[in-house]
């Protein structure tokens, strides 16, 4: 399959111009029933937005253009990113653009290559991350999943879990035990995975927040050809680990809190808190925790800008991002008190706000991705140099 | 002894795919299990002999409903036997509470009280309900809010304003012009919208009439309620750390039990801690209600303790989410219910912060005199 | 030497006539310029308070009366605390009374008792606890001052340190290692030790509040003759040990945070704070916690009062009592804003109050007797039951 | 290289004892390094080049705060370079501002500026110090506290009120009718109290005329100092935790250093967290005052950066204490004395909760606009 051809050079343009056409494209194409989503929409709902931004070129930033990217510059990255969650528009299938993608790039072998990346631009693949298992949390390493070769297939069986909308997905990349005589982590292969076959059984798991987002896969003799192994075989664990830099600092985002923080001033003003004084000094204090986690962000985008790199200094981000949106939250529920119990969008004299939702959703943000007590053993071990 | 009994119960009757199940109905809990808490007495604990209850004290009905919580089971309990309860106990109609307490007691009627408007608030006599008297009775026009119990309530205790000051009126469930709907609240069970579009109150009905002190037996009834929510409250920390202490001596990452982890540790000690508080705490303000002490101390009392437990219940059910990783952020895993009982009940009849202010409150007008 | 004859059976009064009777010793004889005072005061200062007690035989309301205490029961001695508390008396030389005393009542030889018991009630012997060393703090049972036995004497080399107005005192009891060839525990002796001789040596160390109560004490071919032993050779841990379940609900008292409270709501007053809703939000908050620990409090009080008895789990009162503490002087400094940067006393328009020592002082709270993390470590093994 | 050469002066100048000995005497600092700063020019950093400075902006002059502030050697630079200099610059007494700041610059002189009262607080109109119009000039009458590097003040900018508004006026240190006495702060610094009976200025030493909007140039000052008080708070609290690891890696207890435990680890990372925030709002804050913000955004980043400094100092330095344990809480461990710094820069300028009203204030006139 052939890569799209480049229409532009965007890395050629001003930022200033850049920004324009970014929030111009996004700002007429973002489909309005979707904006500001409170949850992760099905394919089926944004398939048309999908397709739309891939034929505009505008799907994978990060993409060299090579392989149908944008081969956006840090800077411009950025702004694409400040643009497109400016816009509201809603999560799309995601795992074939931000890690699939990526990987296949920096490890995949160039057959790989002009497999799967056209596919991903194309929508005709779906992928979903099998990388959790049930006793493989915060200790991932210690994942069961096995893998054998019969002829020219790897056979898998086991099980993986908190897998996300794996329901719409028609591919899964995931990590699996290959070797199991060797140390944990030097036995694991990352594989690519047809979903579309006997023996692929996908379970979803509804949430506390009362959504179906997260899944578990089950794997019985599940078959795929020998060529899906990216990397080599028995070196999964540094494929998987090569992705890892880009995430903690995308998901130490200041994004969620800020959202977070707009709905409780919007509350507070509705409900009449802005006169209590008490109040205003509690929203205040967390307003300035907000603001001071976008300025931590800043710092490091600051740096990828201009192209410096940092450690993992960077999980100060998602630790102060995420427990500090969740106090937001906190305070929404303890400020709206009896309102606070109730689910489900609250009347507050014509307009209507969801109080408890972002509550409870994020409960998960200090969980997944690293949680929070995983960041801080990274942290006091690879930055602050504290003993074992 | 009656703990043993409540907690037997609970053993027995603790269920929760059945709580899941009856999420999003009305009235939110098991008519079954009510009517085996009415055969148990349980009911009347609060209810004088002469009501044919048991005239037990508070420190019996936080025992119950303390051992309820664990199970996720006292939902009727609270509202029904000390909010209207207590608040039928300091009527004057002799008759009504003749007639409600009995039923009450052996748990055949299950009276509610709608006192709250607009946004809530635990201010009783900032209402808007109006009582218009006209040559029958008096006809009620106004909309009540957060009504607990009232999904299974035989009829309702509403407080309304006229010239002469707040007074508190029986309405039966099917009175012509009342209407009753739900919102939904965090654990799935309703919370009650009672409209009154011309509710006509016989003579018969007025539990209080109108006055400038019409509220003073409700606003202790609330206090009273406020407290058990709190028994209820320690009830669901307990269990929701337990479940938790007990994920952490058993689920294995990095091959040792998350428990043996100290940073984990510390925060479960940092837990346990609230959870003493929120015992010592209540303890001291059931011991202030059943020894009878004075208005401001037992006022002062009841909102520390409703905070104390408020605040302990929501933050040690939130943390045990965390402690538990992933899974207990599932529907399907116990610990999220217990968070969102644990949401309920610190919302109900004022929060941390609504009893702080009323605690800061009270305080200025004690140091005043 | 014989010990003083009671005067009184002191359980055989109603509680209220006992509290009347406290309240009116202490009332009439704690000195004036002594009370509720800042620092530990020096010996010669309290001397005459001491002696005053002692006449009475109101100094040590625990021990049995058969060895000149007052033999109070467990309600009894609680009011005598309270009203003492109440009183504002300054803390004497005290480790003699709370400590050395009960160890010689339930391990010491009737004759250690005879020799020893008199004469702390009459002022002749002042102690002081030799427990920590430089490098056996938290870790206190790998501490290593050593004695061997030379004839009828132990010499005694080491170092202790953190050890209280050793300045003033006559007499240490220390733990020392007696056998370095077991267990660490198992090898330790609890030994009396005359300060009056050559090889000791006394320097006091200055705290971050500027007092001078803590000392460093060196212990160079040091003699005690071998009937200073208490207990049995190499049982010196359990005697220590013995004594700790007493002094962890008294360092749970809420005392200190309910006097740093009265404190801060006297500093809001004079300062105008309470005219600041959102100050007093955060007053209220903090008051509230005082109040709670002083409820945790009256729970394992009344436990005691009614005979009884409970395990570690009272660790949650000195973890709760001393945090709170913190945070109350914490906010009051905040409060003061740059008067809480001053050293002293503050002029608050006529009346003046220290702001920055209660800060200072009680920093130490959270670390000695056993420091919050210890605690925490107790709890969480010994009453959460969780894995070590 | 701004950055080498003050940690070069911070590594050979570093010495705590010295610290101690000046504890309780005035100025509080060491005369022979502050000539030493005097000569590598940072006093000039900010003054225009016109009066003999360097020009440099805050990013530079942050640089060296900092550096310094991690020595705690800082002490003269911030209430002399950064507070009178900057309200000097924006005077409208030309032969005054060149005269003090070519002063400045050279080390030579020692502005500072007498602004508050009575408890303090940021409103800088907020006084009642009074100009009196006389015919030699105005005579000054008041009470001025909390005056930062009065102790080798060689004169003081002292903020007055006529009937045309507020005015900033010159007094020499030894002006008849001048008495400067001291209160001292934590770290054992002094904190000057100026007061005027009746203190004669010329014309010629008025810097800015009473007026309506005679404070501005003082309050955008202020500002900026608050930024750099971060600045050198940032020092302060990355040596506190710097010294504090150190002291976790090599401290055994129990067989192993005590930074092998993990709540103890978790803690420090915590601190670590609130260390990089002040960085970044720092950085942030900088950015803003040299890159010319307007007024209201560059106030609310200004608060926002003495907030969470002055909160991220007290509390790491606070902690620090804790983790060390008792040796933490003795006066000969350095330690404290980095505790103490960080209780006066928390204090001086405004601390956390002045400036979250401030900010708090500052955003509903925004939202209004």
């Amino acid at each position: 399959m052939d890569f799209p051809t480049p229409t532009q050079d965007w890395n050629a343009m001003t930022d200033e111009e850049f920004r324009r056409r970014a929030a111009d494209l996004f700002g007429t194409h973002v489909p309005r029933h979707l904006c500001h989503l409170n949850r992760r929409p099905r394919w089926a709902e944004v398939k048309d937005w999908y397709m739309t931004m891939s034929s505009h070129g505008w799907l994978v930033p990060g993409w060299p253009v090579e392989y149908g990217g944008m081969g956006l510059s840090p800077a411009k990255f950025l702004i694409y990113v400040e643009e497109l969650e400016r816009s509201g528009a809603p999560r799309v299938m995601d795992q074939g653009l931000m890690n699939l993608g990526p990987v296949l790039i920096a490890r995949g072998s160039e057959a790989q290559r002009r497999k799967y990346l056209p596919r991903i631009l194309s929508g005709e693949h779906l992928w979903c991350q099998g990388y959790s298992e049930p006793n493989a949390g915060s200790d991932l390493a210690s994942l069961r999943t096995e893998a054998h070769l019969e002829g020219d297939e790897f056979v898998v069986n086991g099980q993986k879990i908190w897998t996300s909308v794996a329901f719409d997905a028609t591919h899964m990349f995931a990590l699996v035990r290959t070797d199991k005589t060797v140390k944990k982590q030097a036995g694991i292969s990352f594989l690519m995975i047809d979903m579309n076959q006997p023996g692929v059984t996908v379970r979803p798991i509804r949430n506390i927040a009362g959504h179906e987002e997260l899944c578990e896969v089950f794997l019985d003799n599940v078959r795929t050809p020998r060529d899906c192994l990216v990397g080599g075989l028995n070196e999964g664990w540094q494929v998987a680990k090569a992705l890892l830099g880009f995430e903690r600092i995308w998901s130490g985002s200041p994004r969620q809190s800020i959202l977070a923080l707009l709905r409780l001033e919007r509350f507070a003003k509705l409900s009449g808190k802005m006169d209590d004084a008490g109040f205003v000094d509690r929203l205040t204090q967390i307003k300035m925790d907000v603001l001071d986690s976008a300025s931590a962000y800043d710092r490091f985008a600051q740096i990828m800008r201009t192209g410096g790199s940092f450690g993992f200094e960077v999980s100060v981000l998602k630790i102060w991002a995420t427990e500090t949106c969740q106090r937001v939250t906190e305070l929404m529920v303890e400020a709206a008190g009896e309102a606070g119990t109730l689910t489900g969008d609250v009347d507050l004299g014509g307009e209507a706000i969801d109080i408890l939702y972002p509550f409870l959703e994020c409960r998960a943000f200090t969980i997944y991705g690293g949680s929070s007590q995983v960041q801080r053993n990274i942290l006091a071990k690879s930055v602050l140099n504290l003993p074992a | 002894m009656l703990r043993d009994s409540a907690a037997d119960f609970v053993r027995a009757s603790t269920d929760h795919k059945r709580l899941r199940k009856l999420r999003g109905t009305s009235p939110g809990y098991d008519a079954a299990l009510a009517r085996q808490m009415g055969e148990l007495g349980w009911f009347g604990i609060l209810v004088p002999e002469q009501y044919s209850g048991l005239g037990l004290g508070f420190a019996a009905m936080a025992v119950v409903v303390q051992e309820l919580g664990k199970g996720l089971l006292a939902d009727p309990m609270v509202p029904i036997v000390v909010l209207a309860g207590q608040t039928l106990r300091r009527g004057g109609n002799e008759a009504l509470k003749e007639r409600q307490l009995s039923g009450l007691a052996s748990g055949s009627l299950a009276p509610c009280v709608a006192w709250q408007e607009g946004l809530g608030g635990l201010d009783a006599s900032a209402i808007e309900t109006r009582a218009d008297a006209t040559g029958e009775g008096v006809r009620l026009v106004g909309r009540k809010r957060f009504v607990a119990g009232a999904g299974g309530a035989t009829g309702f205790l509403v407080t309304a304003k006229s010239a002469r000051g707040c007074g508190i009126y029986w309405v039966e469930k099917d009175a012509p012009g009342l209407k009753v709907s739900f919102e939904w609240r965090a654990d799935g069970t309703p919370s009650g919208v009672v409209e009154l579009d011309g509710v006509l109150v016989p003579p018969a009905s007025v539990l209080t009439a109108p006055s400038a002190q019409g509220l003073l037996g409700l606003e202790r009834a609330i206090e009273e309620a406020a407290v058990m929510a709190s028994a209820e409250m320690l009830g669901v920390m307990e269990a929701g750390l337990q479940m938790t202490l007990e994920y952490m001596r058993n689920r294995v990452q990095f091959g040792k039990p998350i428990g043996s982890f100290q940073a984990l540790q510390h925060k479960a000690v940092d837990l346990y801690v609230q959870q003493e508080l929120a015992r010592a705490v209540l303890g001291e303000a059931v011991q202030a209600l059943d020894g009878g002490a004075s208005g401001a101390e037992s006022s002062m009392i009841a909102s520390r303790c409703k905070s104390r437990c408020s605040d302990a219940g929501t933050r040690i059910t939130r943390e045990a989410i965390q402690l538990h990783g992933a899974i207990g952020f599932t529907d399907e895993y116990d610990v999220g219910l217990y968070l969102k009982r644990a949401l309920v009940l610190s919302g109900w009849l004022g929060n941390a912060s609504a009893h702080r202010r009323r605690f800061a409150a009270l305080s200025a007008q004690h140091a005043e005199v």
